[in-house]
């Protein structure tokens, strides 16, 4: 699965837009991902939110990724 | 989270009816209770000192004089304030208290509480505080230049590559888009590049930050407080001051206004403090100099744009470097503006870098759609020029260009269904595009985008064993939603609106909710409450088959009441919901549905606003003539309250554009914290505003509903410049237009 | 506390209370006399929401010492209603969703009323200057004007 | 904090010359409360001159009109006799504040304050208008120009308090005008204004005086400007030249509410355009 990095968290994986990770849920997509770039760390603690098929999703990490989905890593939306 | 799309065609009986608010009565009547209005036996009064420099080393505070003073029942300071969050919530901490440094004017450095308010303004004046005063930095440029004072040395830019080893102001930079520019740029025909620059506002609540704390020595305790997230500031306050959530209460007031800026703590840890320290209630209250000197302004910001055309109005390439002032603490403001400047187009060549920057100024806080006015003035104020410069229709040339279902954002993913074409279409069509401009007047439009987010919601139903129905919300009412909430539930039970009382609980009576913002009260609370009326329903139907002693699956739910399907029940009557709740106590106790929820896929919204000013040539005085606001909003629940926060985002954003704007002066304090020079509009400064509102469902809500609260203040900014640029004949890139910043443009064209 | 004693009618009733001199009539109100309606916004008279009537006379409470109002007659948003009913203001303040999150209501019910007591039949104008010492942030005051447009024609019947 | 209320002037006078602390006179305490609740002012007494009979009236007879120090702005707006006199002087008074201020607010309190950006004081000036002084022992009277001598301070001495303001007996073909600039419609102090006061004879100016407000420490008259019109039947040349004049007057700061550059300029536009007004008022034509 192609996971696309956007803003800053592409310098946390040395500048890559986009990488591949096999991952069935958003918890597990986080975990792989720390686990190949540990600095994902910093960018983790403000908060990611993830993009599955144009829909954000801030707190849901048991939701299931469908296969062939476009799969995006954004920074933790905050509003007014 | 997709739900069955069949709502596109429902048919709602309440819901989208102009009911009267729940609250409206103790609303006029001056019962309602905000922040300050609670009161509690042998109360203290809890006042704060606060810095008269903008960055300078806290050498020593000496206390002595002032906790020896009669009356005084608490001094606290940072040294009172150990931090219990390993770093996590440092600089909210921080924030609240001074450590070993103040980092803007206004920042807090003591606190006391004492019997009343002149004891403890005295004993304010007995606090010896020694300085070092350090150089500051508030201006965002400056603040970038090499050599400019360090605000939080230790930060090293985040999201650059290779990692930085010197420390800098600039916090982070992030950069968002696809494509390739410069192949982007080479296709053009015309190509603009223009830099902008936005100053500082507030959001300008009319009440004061305020609350009252109570905390016992077994570590119980209680807030009442003027809040956007009762739960939020329980989070936060329990793990500053190292106390259990399940023992600190937290009731919110009714809020006079928030707009973002009360999501954060600021003066309610300490209260909690000052009341531990002297085991009594303490209530504290900002002045509205401490306001505006301490609590969240948004960002000021300068930006460089620059977008290419062809002839025919398609735009080749865009980008923009936004340079957002994140106050003294950093966060991801720059990123939020990167990720919306260009969001409403749908173009193949699209880059957007921000910078969050540190300067001598307040924590920023989040102001309705944070970040995007800003970006917006800046693309939007370039797409009239390229407009001009090709010879088309602004509307036109945006209408061309407009993302649709399927069109790739410039921060990332995809769309699905979204408003943007339609608000343009009838930004077109609307009678204000065709009214005569008189002399010096001109006319102007922009368009705007903010994402929405949903978030933790929970919700309980309880229903009476007459038949009313107690509906607990959450999620803080910060613009009506108590009467949309009502008039969900009503929706889905199938009974009257006047039958549902809705009230926001405290957080010890329902589990946590987010915090209200991001437009998220409406679509998230609505989410929670239609699931929860709905197993109420179920609830429902198994009393009535309890009543007739049928299966439950023979029951149907319509329009309130309890039906039996089949012919072999032709001789049952139906059961209504006040029936079914008369004999709750028979058939099982009390009637209730409740719903936990994390509402994701709120569903992004647009506008486009229309406006037309008068410039006086000869003072640069702007008076805005006639104001128009077309907004997707998924799904209006209560029109009334929908049109508000059209039309209070309007007003918000008119004053941005033209008259509000912290200043500072060179010793780095704010010049203007107040209501007489911090210019926020008055009545008579505002036409009526017209509003349209466009429905095109979300299709991750029931109901359709998009988030509305926020999009309406992202277009005023960039709709004022165009309008006043084309009323004074001189483009304006500094916001606010004020008369002299204007005055100066004409002479300088005419010169 | 070193108080001096004041006598005032409140919203018809005799009040008294005792204060310290240098404490506003919108800290006296609020914190002795319990009337938490009138709301402090500025405590420096641009925003409104403190707005009381003093011997007849539209002010800004936060403006006038405690001490001032020794034999003065007050009145507040909590004398707006009849016993049983609204006054038209109130009413029409709600039925034209005129107010979100309220924290300045009070203030513009007493500017409202104060105006219609001497002007029958404003126009929008006169309204909007009327109503502009008393700051709103959440309606953009279309709605506000509305109402009191409204509640004028609503009076100007009840008067027939 | 002790509050006195006193119902002569004189009995006013005499508490105020005798408060060894800081003594501050409260009439509708629109700028006195605001400036207690900053923290910039911490009195040891106050005089609150409302009670005093004197202080209460406004007088319009043969000799001229007299208002007294404690008249609030309402009270001036509803007198339709003085507002028919003066036309100029009763709009600036009014301008001051909200509806709210107009309640509480007074002439002499907005002169007293000593800001340069005071409404009230360049209609005032450009009136003629003079104060009347009451100390312990004498009573004098001060034209107004000759109050203010700087941001927040003032020509009183000790003790000295103003019992009322006296303005002019004018010819039949007068008017007077005042404008200022503000960048909201209400609800804001003036960035630069301008009170002109003249009388016609035959359609052609014969008096003027012109004074500008928030462009120097203090209102400044501009003889200039008054010398520009005088003579003309205010024809273009003369407006003209009465913003020159009244621009190269101004001495003004940069400051949060405008700059040097803007004050200036606008400052003819205002002079200009009160000038046109009072003109009208007084019955002339071009």
């Amino acid at each position: 699965m192609q996971v696309s990095l956007t803003g800053g968290l592409r310098s946390a994986a040395n500048g890559a837009e986009t990488i591949d990770i096999e991952a069935e849920t958003i918890r597990e997509l986080m975990n792989k991902l720390l686990e190949a770039y540990p600095d994902m760390q910093d960018h983790m603690d403000p908060g990611i939110a993830v993009s599955i098929d144009g829909e954000i999703y801030r707190d849901s990490p048991a939701k299931k990724i469908p296969p062939n989905s476009e799969v995006f890593l954004l920074p933790r939306l905050q509003g007014g | 989270m997709t739900h069955d799309q069949s709502f596109t065609n429902q048919k709602f009986k309440v819901v989208g009816t102009r009911v009267n608010r729940p609250d409206g009565v103790d609303k006029v009547t001056g019962r309602a209770k905000y922040g300050a209005d609670a009161t509690a036996p042998g109360q203290l009064v809890g006042l704060f000192l606060r810095s008269p420099h903008a960055h300078a080393r806290i050498k020593k505070i000496d206390t002595s004089k002032a906790e020896k003073l009669k009356g005084v029942k608490a001094v606290i300071t940072s040294a009172d304030l150990p931090d219990h969050t390993n770093g996590a919530l440092l600089d909210k901490l921080t924030n609240c208290m001074a450590r070993d440094r103040v980092l803007y004017d206004g920042h807090a450095v003591a606190a006391v509480a004492a019997i009343d308010r002149q004891t403890a303004k005295k004993a304010l004046k007995l606090i010896k505080v020694s300085y070092e005063v350090l150089p500051h930095v508030t201006d965002v440029d400056e603040a970038m230049k090499p050599g400019a004072p360090i605000v939080q040395p230790g930060t090293k830019t985040r999201g650059v590559d290779p990692k930085p080893t010197k420390d800098s102001n600039v916090a982070g930079v992030s950069t968002f888009g696809h494509g390739d520019l410069d192949a982007g740029f080479k296709e053009a025909d015309v190509i603009i590049e223009k830099s902008y620059k936005t100053e500082q506002t507030h959001q300008g609540y009319i009440e004061p930050h305020a609350c009252l704390a109570s905390v016992g020595p077994d570590g119980s305790g209680e807030l009442w407080v003027t809040t956007q997230g009762h739960y939020t500031y329980r989070t936060d306050c329990a793990a500053l001051l190292g106390m259990d959530l399940a023992k600190l209460k937290v009731t919110s007031s009714e809020i006079g206004g928030g707009f973002g800026g009360k999501t954060h703590v600021w003066i309610e840890p300490i209260a909690l403090a000052l009341s531990r320290k002297a085991n009594r209630p303490v209530k504290a209250v900002m002045t509205r100099e401490e306001v505006f000197k301490a609590s969240g302004p948004t960002c000021s910001t300068s930006m460089d744009i620059k977008i290419g055309v062809k002839k025919d109005g398609t735009i080749t390439a865009g980008s923009a470097h936004i340079r957002y002032q994140d106050g003294a603490f950093p966060f991801i403001w720059g990123q939020l503006g990167a990720m919306t400047a260009f969001a409403c187009y749908d173009l193949k060549n699209v880059q957007a870098v921000g910078y969050d920057v540190l300067v001598n100024r307040p924590k920023v806080a989040a102001y309705r759609a944070p970040s995007a006015p800003m970006a917006a003035f800046g693309v939007e104020s370039t797409m009239d020029l390229l407009a001009e410069a090709i010879g088309m229709d602004p509307v036109e040339l945006r209408i061309k260009n407009a993302a649709k279902e399927g069109t790739k954002a410039s921060y990332g993913p995809t769309y699905g269904p979204i408003g943007i074409g339609p608000t343009l279409e009838a930004a077109k069509n609307h009678p204000h595009m065709k009214t005569k401009l008189k002399k010096n007047q001109g006319r102007g439009m922009a368009c705007g985008f903010w994402f929405n987010f949903g978030g933790q919601t929970c919700t309980d139903i309880n229903i009476g064993s007459d038949g009313t129905v107690n509906l607990s919300l959450g999620t803080v009412d910060v613009g009506g939603s108590r009467a949309s909430m009502s008039l969900i539930c009503a929706e889905e039970l199938g009974i009257p609106y006047e039958q549902v009382k809705a009230n926001v609980a405290d957080t010890s009576s329902l589990g946590h909710n987010d915090t209200t913002e991001g437009s998220r009260g409406t679509f998230s609370s609505g989410m929670a409450t239609i699931f929860a009326a709905r197993e109420a329903i179920e609830e429902l139907k198994n009393r009535a088959a309890q009543m007739w002693d049928i299966p439950v699956e023979e029951i149907e739910w319509i329009d309130g009441e309890a039906r039996a399907v089949g012919q072999q029940h032709d001789n049952l009557p139906p059961l209504t919901l006040k029936e079914i709740a008369a004999k709750a106590a028979g058939t099982g106790g009390p009637i209730a549905g409740h719903n936990e929820v994390v509402a994701d896929g709120a569903g992004v919204s647009f506008a486009s606003h229309i406006c037309d000013v008068e410039v006086d040539p000869e003072t640069g005085g702007t008076k805005v003539v006639r104001y128009t606001v077309i907004q997707d909003a998924g799904k209006a629940i209560h029109p009334d309250y929908v049109e508000g926060q059209f039309q209070g985002g309007a007003a918000q954003g008119i004053g941005w554009a033209l008259n509000e704007e912290y200043i500072y002066g060179e010793d780095g304090t704010l010049q203007n914290a107040g209501f007489l020079d911090y210019r926020i509009p008055v009545c008579s400064d505002l036409p009526f505003i017209d509003t349209q509102i466009l429905e095109i469902p979300n299709p991750n809500h029931p109901y359709g509903i998009r988030g509305v609260g926020e999009t309406s203040i992202v277009p005023p900014l960039a709709a004022i410049g165009n309008a006043v640029s084309n009323a004074a004949g001189v483009r304006m890139t500094h916001v606010p237009m004020s008369p002299p910043r204007i005055l100066k443009a004409i002479e300088d064209a005419g010169a | 506390m070193t108080g001096v004693l004041v006598d005032t009618t409140v919203n018809g009733d005799a009040v008294q209370f005792a204060c310290p001199t240098d404490e506003t009539l919108l800290d006296s109100l609020r914190d002795r006399v319990g009337l938490t309606g009138v709301k402090e916004g500025c405590g420096t008279g641009d925003c409104g929401a403190c707005s009381i009537t003093l011997d007849g006379q539209l002010v800004c409470s936060c403006l006038v010492l405690g001490v001032e109002a020794n034999g003065s007659e007050i009145g507040t948003v909590e004398g707006l209603a009849d016993s049983e009913s609204l006054h038209p203001l109130q009413e029409q303040f709600i039925n034209h969703a005129a107010l979100q999150c309220g924290i300045c209501t009070p203030g513009f019910l007493v500017a409202a009323k104060a105006l219609l007591d001497k002007n029958k039949d404003p126009s929008e104008e006169q309204i909007r200057y009327a109503l502009a010492g008393n700051l709103c942030r959440c309606t953009g005051y279309d709605k506000i004007v509305r109402a009191v447009q409204a509640a004028a024609k609503d009076l100007r019947k009840k008067k027939k | 904090m002790r509050y006195e209320a006193p119902t002569t002037t004189k009995e006013a006078a005499t508490l105020l010359a005798k408060e060894n602390g800081e003594a501050c006179v409260l009439a509708g305490g629109t700028d006195l409360l605001v400036r207690m609740k900053m923290g910039l002012s911490e009195p040891d007494l106050i005089v609150d001159i409302k009670h005093i009979p004197a202080m209460q009236e406004i007088k319009i007879s043969a000799s001229g009109t007299k208002i007294g120090a404690a008249v609030s702005g309402t009270r001036l707006g509803d007198n339709k006799a003085l507002k028919k006199a003066w036309p100029g002087v009763v709009e600036a008074t009014n301008l001051i504040g909200s509806d709210q201020v107009q309640g509480r607010c007074t002439m002499v309190g907005n002169l007293c304050n000593a800001s340069p950006a005071a409404d009230s004081v360049p209609a005032m000036i450009a009136a003629g208008a003079k104060a009347v002084v009451v100390g312990p022992k004498k009573r004098r009277t001060v034209t107004v120009e000759n109050i203010v001598t700087g941001p927040g301070q003032t020509s009183l001495e000790k003790g000295e308090v103003i019992e009322s303001i006296t303005l002019p007996k004018r010819s039949g073909k007068s008017g007077d005008a005042y404008l200022r600039f503000i960048p909201r419609t209400e609800m804001d102090i003036a960035v630069v204004s301008a009170g002109v006061n003249l009388t016609l004879e035959k359609g052609v100016v014969k008096t003027a005086r012109v004074c500008l407000g928030a462009v120097a420490p203090t209102a400044v008259l501009v003889p200039d400007a008054a010398k520009a019109i005088i003579g003309t039947k205010l024809d273009k040349a003369a407006l003209e030249s009465l913003a020159a004049a009244c621009s190269a007057a101004c001495n003004p700061i940069d400051d949060k509410r405008g700059t040097v550059e803007y004050r200036t300029k606008v400052a003819g536009v205002l002079g200009r355009r009160a000038a046109e007004i009072a003109f009208k008022r007084a019955g002339g034509s071009k």
